[in-house]
């Protein structure tokens, strides 16, 4: 039996799989479908300091493979995340990691301490410096290594929990951007958040999401995330998580061996709500079958001799 | 309770031009099922080629299984179309509201479906039919080739089509406007595609006619997770899963809406 | 009947349909599959100043919905190019376009000139700035706004032929480098290039292509090109050829809606060597029965009241 | 001439453990094969989620169908196997060259196939068979239920098991080391997986005995237009694609090589 267990900065997770921020809700939605103490973790929706409507219809559509959208970060705002959720989360046996999004420096730093001053038991935030839907300079971040820098600085200044900044691949080099998160103090980095993309429907000519431009997630993505975490991992010493396009057992695995610590599922979870414990069990036997006895057998082991 | 569950195709046949009628053997699913309005949701397709499921409401069930008319649109309804009895798909559901009948209040009901909108409607058809409870039924479409139910105004079956070739010439407007004319106090309840509930809500508006809609719209999850799904509201309906003021999930507070309480 | 006639720069193509560089070979290994001469034009392998071998296998592996390529800019050279197909190119009655790569600033002008020097009926060249294969530097100028700049320059003043420049996905901002190329005097410019991927076999361990980083392309990109599409064309003047995913008539539509004036076909190829012209065929008669006379009534109509 | 061609499905069936025959009505492309070590390649799955095509050995000609032997490997080979006669295949062929039977000069000629390799060794079996050519043919596999010949020592055909459930124990090494010796002047052609031809690279270069190869590589076209299918080689042997000194195309110079003339 393998031993799932992984680390990400303090934290220990059961197992390497967590479900990513915006496609698993508040963790509650679907809890009939699965048990969430089962997975490795929770990321939480992108929450912004006040509640946002988030774009107008129509916000996605299917892509070969894959699929786009425009939320527009509608969430319930920070003050309903502490009263409504957190709560919630006391109960839960599994690592919930908030994340956190806004439109300008003292946004994030208002959210986070908002959540810092009241008890609670969430692991730690991820921030979402990446997220191409919002106007109003969401994306900035992401792209210039000098703001990430002082976003990650600002925040760790401001908590010892765990801080995972979510980097865009919508740059032109994600690891450089990777290492000034980490010189300014991030526990770990996750890549990646959706590719730029946009769809229109030539009969009636208009764009099928209102924004046009848009977020592209799925397996369509899968290699352009493998590509990022493993361009990441050659450039930074702290964990990396991986997300994009996966669906199965040993999609987790091609992720740990270019160099992930852990991976979230996202997009799989719209088929099926309990995609997550699915892909758990598939890459457990794989694991089992393998014969691997902990995941640092796997974790940026790729071959080189190709 | 909603649950995911593998079914067998039961059968899959053509009804009229462009639609098709499928049965698929859902035990669980169906014992869950509270009423007209609300759907499944099915996998389509191969792999990963189409990630999102494809939602249908119920047209009825029958035994343990569940019966969904769908209309070929692209590529997921053709690949449904393809499935052979005894073949396996995978659902998700009850998704979503249902049609709530308590607020009727002894008024006169009229059905109005519109192309594939006829699935939830004939539902409730048959439900208010069973239960003995009078209404009218308005089924509009093209041309004869798209009708499938028998015209028949004197038990309250009313079809309509464009060209005139069976029933009523004209569209379903035609017609409400005719029957909701004659009836006292009615009750409109509608699902079709937006330019007929667009023409209906219109009609309700200037008359100051109550009633509600099932309405259709893009969808990731249909669980709620995605927030994708959303319809703009008139008021806060602050339903269950609904935090916004402004747009209402369609997936887990709709399909079902008071025609006043959304924007078509 | 539609008017598919199309102009980039100085050049009349008869349809917006070409092949792309690099999944037709030299233009000549499929005629009985297809005329080529139907096409609106071809675009030609990259061509270096030295003959390259390219990269050692694998260098291709399927993705969902797409696939990834390390090729290596394998090459005949430009001598060979000038001496062995400069000439059959005379005999073709469609829009023959040279792709340049290189290494250097001074490797991309001695191609250029070399072919300059000698009678032919080339219509042009496209710039492949963008190939993410070869490590000496093919990539740094589609990533830099100056050295796009500076190349396009160079080349300009070395030719009144059409230049076209190929860019790459793969930066922070596309229609900055598309501006840096319009400033310098390029006719057009053409994008996408492939993006950035990688994929493992988790069994083996081992990238399943040799290079281990490679190159995204087929439908699953196609969200990816018709944005950068979309982000060029409002932010220059100069036409678009728009690459990506396409393997179907409204395909085409979806990237002219985009604002691109001619598109090119690229994975399809490989599966189908007459896709180009099925292609062609499905557009036309998608033009035909929407009643359009000619494409401006598609380049660059999306309609913005979503 | 290589063509497109889309053809029934005549059958489909297993032939051994994870093994399968399919034989497809392909008049065009069949009129075009030239022999044995051409393959076809054909679409797999719906729409684009499979974009590349899956190249297969010829395993033999009929009338105007090709037949061809597979083995579930990954998703393509799956769906393969689910296609029913009737339905519609769409293939692209004849591809590559063939063996070149004028090489060999009188030598005793050894067929060596193992796994999927068996089909175009089959094919060249066949025909060998039908020219009344005297030849030995030893076909490998891991246990019996994957082998689907008559083991027949005396009509020259010798099957070989890892596990000898059937015909001799051992691999095809294990036969052909026999066979070479008893031979007097062998001439080796073969295929199948990687190691067991590295294996025979290895013995013939030892004993200086000459032979053929047909081998498989990624192939994104099958047509030359990619440049993706190179194998290394170990001289210029500049055939008509190749432009290359280090490597050859295998879609269109290949499949089939002489032994020393590439690197395993
Ligand atoms: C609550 C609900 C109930 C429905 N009930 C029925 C029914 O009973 N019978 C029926 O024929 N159709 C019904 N529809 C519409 C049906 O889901 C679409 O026609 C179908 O998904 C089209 O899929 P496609 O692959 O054939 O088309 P494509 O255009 O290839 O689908 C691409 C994507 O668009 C989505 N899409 C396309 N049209 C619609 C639409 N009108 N509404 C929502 N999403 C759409 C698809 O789900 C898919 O994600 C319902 C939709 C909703 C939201
Ligand atoms: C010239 C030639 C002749 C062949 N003849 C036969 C034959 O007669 N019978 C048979 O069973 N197989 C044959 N193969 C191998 C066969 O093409 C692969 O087993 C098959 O493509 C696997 O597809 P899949 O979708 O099941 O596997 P997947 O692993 O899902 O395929 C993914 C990709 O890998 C490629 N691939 C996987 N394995 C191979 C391989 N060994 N060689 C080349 N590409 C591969 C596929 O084509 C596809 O593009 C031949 C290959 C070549 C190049
Ligand atoms: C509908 C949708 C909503 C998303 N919302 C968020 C969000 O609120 N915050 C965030 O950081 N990422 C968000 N993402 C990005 C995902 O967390 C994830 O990074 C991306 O989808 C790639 O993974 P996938 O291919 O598994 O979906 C969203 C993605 C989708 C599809
Ligand atoms: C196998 C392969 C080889 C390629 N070679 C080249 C090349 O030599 N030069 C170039 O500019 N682009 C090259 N490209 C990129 C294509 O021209 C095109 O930009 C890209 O594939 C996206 O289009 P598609 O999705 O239609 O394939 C190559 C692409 C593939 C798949
Ligand atoms: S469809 Fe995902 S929230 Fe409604
Ligand atoms: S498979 Fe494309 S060149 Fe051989």
């Amino acid at each position: 039996m393998t031993d799932l267990n992984t680390t990400i900065g303090s934290i220990e997770l059961k197992n390497p799989i967590l479900v990513a921020s915006g496609t698993f809700g508040y963790g509650e939605e679907c809890d009939e479908f699965s048990d969430v103490n089962q997975l490795g973790g929770i990321i939480t929706k992108s929450i912004t300091l006040h509640p946002r409507e988030g774009n107008p219809p129509p916000r996605i559509v299917e892509t070969a493979s894959g699929m786009l959208n425009s939320i527009g970060l509608a969430n319930i705002g920070v003050d309903r995340y502490i009263s409504d959720m957190l709560p919630k989360y006391d109960e839960l046996d599994t690592t919930v990691i908030m994340n956190i999004a806004g439109s300008s420096l003292t946004e994030y730093i208002n959210v986070l301490e908002a959540v810092e001053a009241v008890p609670n038991s969430l692991a730690g935030y991820e921030i979402n410096i990446s997220c191409p839907n919002v106007g109003e300079g969401g994306m900035e971040f992401g792209v210039d290594c000098d703001l990430t820098s002082q976003l990650t600085s600002e925040l760790r200044q401001r908590t010892d929990k765990l801080l995972v900044i979510k980097l865009s691949p919508n740059v032109t080099n994600i690891a450089a951007i990777a290492q000034s998160a980490e010189a300014a103090g991030a526990d770990a980095v996750s890549a990646i958040n959706t590719v730029v993309g946009m769809s229109i429907n030539p009969a009636t000519r208009k764009s099928n999401v209102y924004t046009k431009l848009c977020g592209l997630s799925g397996p369509a993505v899968k290699p352009v995330g493998v590509a990022a975490v493993y361009k990441i991992s050659q450039s930074v010493s702290i964990p990396v998580i991986g997300i994009g396009g996966i669906t199965k057992g040993e999609d987790v695995a091609e992720y740990l061996l270019a160099g992930a610590s852990a991976v979230q599922v996202g997009t799989a979870n719209f088929r099926d709500p309990a995609a997550g414990l699915q892909i758990l069990t598939e890459f457990h036997d794989f694991c089992d079958k393998n014969n691997i006895s902990d995941l640092t057998e796997l974790i940026g082991r790729l071959q080189n001799d190709t | 309770m909603r649950r995911i569950e593998s079914g067998k195709v039961l059968s899959n046949h053509k009804l009229a031009k462009g639609m098709y009628r499928m049965d698929i053997s859902l035990p669980e699913i169906s014992s869950e099922v509270q009423g007209p309005g609300q759907f499944i949701s099915l996998t389509v397709g191969e792999g990963w080629q189409m990630p999102l499921r494809r939602p249908m409401s119920i047209a009825s069930i029958e035994n343990d299984s569940i019966s969904i008319i769908y209309k070929i649109f692209g590529k997921g309804t053709v690949w449904l179309k393809e499935r052979t009895s005894g073949e396996v798909i995978e659902a998700i559901g009850p998704l979503g509201n249902k049609f709530s009948l308590d607020k009727i209040n002894g008024k006169e009901i009229i059905l109005v479906g519109g192309g594939v909108g006829v699935a939830p409607i004939l539902y409730l058809h048959d439900q208010l039919s069973k239960d003995n409870q009078d209404h009218l039924l308005i089924v509009g479409a093209v041309t004869a080739a798209e009708q499938f139910l028998e015209h028949s105004p004197k038990t309250g079956i009313h079809l309509t089509t464009d060209d005139g070739s069976v029933g009523e010439k004209g569209t379903v407007m035609t017609m409400l406007e005719i029957l909701a004319d004659k009836v006292e106090n009615p009750y409109i309840i509608a699902c079709g595609p937006e330019p007929m509930l667009a023409a209906i809500y219109k009609f309700t508006t200037e008359k100051g006619i109550e009633g509600q809609f099932a309405v259709e719209s893009y969808m990731a999850c249909g669980t709620g997770l995605c927030q994708g799904c959303v319809i703009e509201t008139t008021k806060n309906i602050s339903k269950e899963h609904t935090y916004h003021q402004k747009y209402s999930l369609v997936c887990s507070d709709g399909p079902v809406y008071d025609i006043n309480a959304i924007r078509i």
